[in-house]
């Protein structure tokens, strides 16, 4: 992990960091609260804490390139641009959310986005990420197809077929795994032998680095090294050590973990830091924040808005979308 | 004198089969994903970590294949082991090591092989959980020779089920809906042990026989309350084994009562409910006053909104307004 | 005049489906174990590689999970990928990316996302090739909504499922059952697509209806034979597409002959055996002389022992047997 | 890989290991013959150019460790002790078989010896392997799981799931590797980004080590070291590399490779290779080998005679085994 704390940012382009972080901390929030008014129910699994890895991450994507993200995935559909107001709809369970209310919290989709998911099966999405580089590779595109999977997918029998047959065959995914420390109550070490999640790459001759995931601008930097290696024809595995603050879902007691871990790992959270970082080189002012956090509410309210003007599907509408051809 | 009860949740019950299993027989210990620290993702296992050390109650990483087909090797090898698959719904990636070696070796051993292992898993929809977290495939393993498959629906078999299966040299599936965990009842003080073959009527009636099992039998219940008022008298039969099937039960009250409603939350098309059907077509047809009729889930990968949820899953007033239709209908 | 037809194999026609979809669709390809150096392990690819190179015609590792869930993101990126698994014994590692990804992702994402693959596997037993290489499993399938399944059951559903199912957007399965590879036949020249939704009606009779698609038509229609010398005239249905059923065929055909006899491979309890007969049930209840009857697989994990395999599965005689008793019953 | 060629041995044990390998061998031509006579049918897969890994291997085990192989295992169970004449009654589907006749060629199952299949299922063997491992873990015993699987294995995610599960929980597994190149038609190199089959242990942190699996002394010196590793406690991958001389099984039109690639490996066999270093050391005479081919020969035709004499099992007994419980 190399430590970038001086490269130099532009203010713009640090504003708008970190304007995507606030963007996606105040959207959680509001879920949570949306959540005890039971507006939005299911599972919810919020990225708090995180969001310095999709907002990176998304620097480096162009809008042709795809990305496949996992049940934890808000901050990644917010970074990659899809309007909060379809994807609170969604939450409510309404037609008019990016998934016609037929995912919720965990199956975002836009496909003008080419963002496929919202996939909730630990694991289930490299494979598919490694097809959506395949019909890239087959159709000669120079596309990147990004795949963020969480540390406790690496156990999986799923992380292993699709590293192998991505470096097999050349296929431009960019394996991006947050490492958060914990899969629901399972800490790192009890669920891996070997807990350098990057390591593990060398096995498939993959390339492979890991990244301070609580810096944005390290995580930036590193995917667009990672993405251009991509690129240039094959795999690249980042993982990016970060820690989620809030509990893995609404019904986690967090047994498994002491609030002063918590605390300790919430000093360095990302926007925090990011802050002081740019308050400290002159680039941010308290009239800055003032005003992001400012922009950043009107866009949720509207969110909220939308959502709750939204309309639910008709019961009769029940199995629509379940083929796309109409069967007999 | 009706002996004492306590008031226990199934949660509780199954917590209590569990702990007074591993007390019981040191052969005896449980592995899954979160079972230990996390406190088991529906708080099953909660307070066992502590209790018989992490030996005994394994957490496992995310790794479905290895856990099970580690279950059944230490079967194999002489353990006990109780293996929880989170939710039904990760069963899948296991599914290789369930039918290709713990339904297969004893046979394919010539009788050699016993794999004594229980895998439990919470099962069903009704909670939002959209379509990779909401199957309700009980009835599909129940294809599947060479396993047995239990649904416990009450109180009393969430606790006296796991003794049982724990005793039995082949392997048992128990999938516990998961809208059955806070389900409260009494318990007869020192209940223990339970047969797992068995179906059993939960309600007697004459009118009709509805025939459920899991999740749905409470949804079956309350619509034989609906058609109660309407004096319709139906009789509930919890299937409780759905292999071996306990066809002598089925027959019995549908001879008697001539018509029979089968509920299974699975998606109709191949759904438990088919098999429950064509059953009752073979060994009780000229008994029949009307078509065996069926409430079953509607074959979508279940949405997450909730009205369309609901839609989607059998519901005590369909069930209710299909029994009427099949009362009412006449030769 | 009759048009000009060509001796092929159900082997061969599969092969020249595929040529043919290559050539004219560049985003079609082939990918599996052993498709291509190998030649394909029942031969179906082979030569393919050499016409169409290593890209169109991948061999995969064997890693079943990956390379179907490969095929179902190709699929989402525009590609039309025949993927290839070399049995449906081996699908169980891809199960996970069939029902949780493959069957669900058009549904949950509101209809956004299209899947238009295509899954081919052998199945059935008959081989000797004991428990863990003779599952039957194309029945049971069939209970996962958002896919389509089909059984080409002759040289020319061979020749003409696999277009249709590649032009079709939504996931397919198709299902050659292995003993059928050798099967000869009569092609019309240019033949080419078939609907996959429609089940066909492969011999006329009046006495009953014999049910059945995949390695099962071929014994039923020798079990009509053996009929047809005790003058019982059956009737033979081929379902063709498990998924969906064509319910308006079956019930066309039951509500004449009034009797009814499905065959199917799979084990008996919760095959597709048992939906056929409860929709029968359902649907044509009072037209029934006799309840619907069934010849299935046994329910034991296929035995290696050629005379304990045959017992195991349907036989031409077991099903005329079978058929007899059924038309003898009386009301 | 280390030579080991001048490893001395004594003579009486290495007749030991060349008649065990030679018995292999003839009892897989019988077979190959039988077949063709229609006496064995299903799936035949002959371990013929492969005797060194089992016999080498075997040495290491004592009775009361554990044997998981694969659908290719006909060398292992009878290196393990397994009486011939109910592994050749089990091809001919008699109830003498060692596994009744249920089973065949493909699931040889012997408890007494401790020997669990016989697994047809690619990588299906390494959970339950593990899984034994467990048992004898948790029940304090210093037992060895000895787990055979082709490097065909090494793609699919049960390889990895069970490697991480095993070093994870220190389980007592040897994992043993038998390298021959080919999966069915798949070339190591079309299979595996990777292809040095040891080095992925690493990824998992298992000691690993590769040996020559044509030379029966290096193997079996190996796999002592390597079983001493695994009795002190935690897993251990060892690459035997070896080639399979004859077709996958009885339908492999042999497309994917060259004769003369065939021959060349031939050239280093493991039965010629290992008779020629005896005899140049003056451990073994023409004599020698006559009475082994003799005494193996004997034992084959009691086999086949035995196995001849066997009685099918009624089929009214069909449904029997299916529940070690009758089921209601
Ligand atoms: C195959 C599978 N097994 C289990 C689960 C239940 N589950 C959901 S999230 C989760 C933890 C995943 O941890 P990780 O991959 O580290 O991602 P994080 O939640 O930390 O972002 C588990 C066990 C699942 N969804 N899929
Ligand atoms: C999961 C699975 N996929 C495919 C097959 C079909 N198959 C049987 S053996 C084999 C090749 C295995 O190669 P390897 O592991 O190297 O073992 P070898 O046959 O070389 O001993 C294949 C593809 C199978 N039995 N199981
Ligand atoms: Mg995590
Ligand atoms: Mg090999």
């Amino acid at each position: 992990m190399s430590a970038i704390a001086e490269a130099p940012v532009e203010r713009a382009h640090a504003l708008d960091l970190l304007r995507a972080m606030i963007r996606i901390r105040r959207f959680e929030e509001k879920c949570t609260e949306l959540y005890s008014a039971s507006r939005i129910r299911g599972f919810l699994h919020l990225y708090i804490g995180e969001e310095a890895c999709a907002v990176g991450a998304m620097q480096a994507l162009g809008p042709d390139d795809a990305v496949v993200a996992t049940y934890r995935e808000h901050g990644h559909a917010l970074a990659r641009g899809i309007d909060p107001g379809r994807l609170m709809a969604e939450m409510f369970g309404m037609r008019e959310g990016c998934s016609r209310g037929r995912g919720g919290s965990m199956h975002l989709f836009d496909t003008a986005a080419r963002f496929y998911g919202g996939n909730a099966i630990v694991g289930g999405g490299l494979p598919v990420a490694a097809g959506l580089a395949l019909a890239d590779r087959l159709q000669g595109r120079q596309r990147v197809t990004a795949c963020f999977f969480g540390e406790g997918a690496v156990a999986e029998g799923e992380f292993h077929e699709s590293l192998n047959l991505a470096a097999l065959w050349k296929l431009p995914v960019l394996f991006l795994c947050e490492n958060n420390l914990y899969a629901m109550g399972t800490r790192l070490d009890l669920s891996q032998s070997q807990t350098d999640v990057y390591a593990k790459a060398a096995g498939y001759r993959i390339p492979a680095a890991a990244v301070d995931g609580m810096d944005v601008l390290a995580v930036e930097r590193a995917v667009r090294e990672a993405a251009e290696v991509v690129r240039a024809g094959g795999p690249y595995l980042l993982e990016l050590r970060t820690y989620r603050f809030r509990a893995h879902s609404m019904f986690d007691p967090e047994l498994y973990r002491s609030k002063s871990e918590v605390i300790a790992w919430m000093a360095k959270g990302p926007i925090v830091t990011f802050t002081a970082r740019l308050r400290a080189r002159g680039l941010l002012e308290d009239a800055d924040l003032e005003a992001i956090e400012a922009e950043v509410a009107r866009e949720i309210d509207e969110a909220v808005a939308f959502a709750e003007a939204g309309t639910p599907e008709p019961v009769a509408d029940l199995l629509r979308d379940v083929y796309a051809e109409s069967v007999a | 004198m009706s002996p004492a009860t306590v008031k226990t949740s199934y949660r509780e019950a199954l917590r209590e089969a569990i702990r007074e299993a591993m007390q019981a027989d040191p052969r005896v210990f449980l592995m899954g994903e979160d079972v230990g620290r996390y406190g088991g993702s529906y708080a099953v296992s909660k307070g066992l970590l502590e209790e018989f050390g992490p030996d005994r109650i394994r957490d496992t990483p995310l790794s479905e294949s290895a856990f099970v087909g580690a279950g059944i090797g230490a079967a194999m090898g002489g353990m006990r082991p109780i293996v929880e698959i989170m939710t039904v719904n990760f069963s899948l990636l296991a599914l290789d090591q369930i039918m290709n070696n713990a339904a297969t070796v004893h046979h394919m051993s010539g009788g050699q092989v016993d794999v004594p292992l229980v895998i439990r898993m919470a099962t069903g929809a009704g909670r939002q959980l959209a379509a990779q977290h909401s199957h309700s495939l009980e009835g599909w393993y129940a294809h599947i020779p060479g396993l047995r498959i239990v649904t416990p629906a009450t109180v009393e078999d969430a606790r006296g089920m796991l003794p049982t299966a724990l005793a039995c040299p082949d392997p048992v599936l128990m999938f516990e809906n998961a809208l059955l965990y806070n389900l409260e009842g009494e318990l007869r003080a020192g209940a223990g042990a339970v047969d797992i073959d068995r179906a059993a009527v939960r309600r007697g009636g004459d009118a009709l026989t509805l025939i459920t099992y899991g999740g749905s039998l409470g949804k079956s219940l309350t619509a034989a309350d609906l058609l109660a008022r309407d004096g319709i008298d139906a009789e509930v039969i919890d299937l409780r084994s759905l292999r071996p099937l306990d066809d002598a039960t089925i027959m019995q009250s549908v001879r008697r009562t001539r018509r029979a409603l089968v509920v299974d939350e699975g998606w109709r098309s191949g759904s438990l409910s088919a098999e429950v059907s064509a059953r009752i077509m073979e060994q009780a047809f000229y008994d029949l006053d009307a078509p065996v009729a069926r409430v079953c889930g509607a074959e979508v990968p279940v949405p997450y909104a909730r009205h369309l949820e609901e839609a989607a899953l059998p519901q005590s007033e369909g069930i209710a307004a299909a029994a009427r239709d099949l009362v009412a209908e006449r030769v």
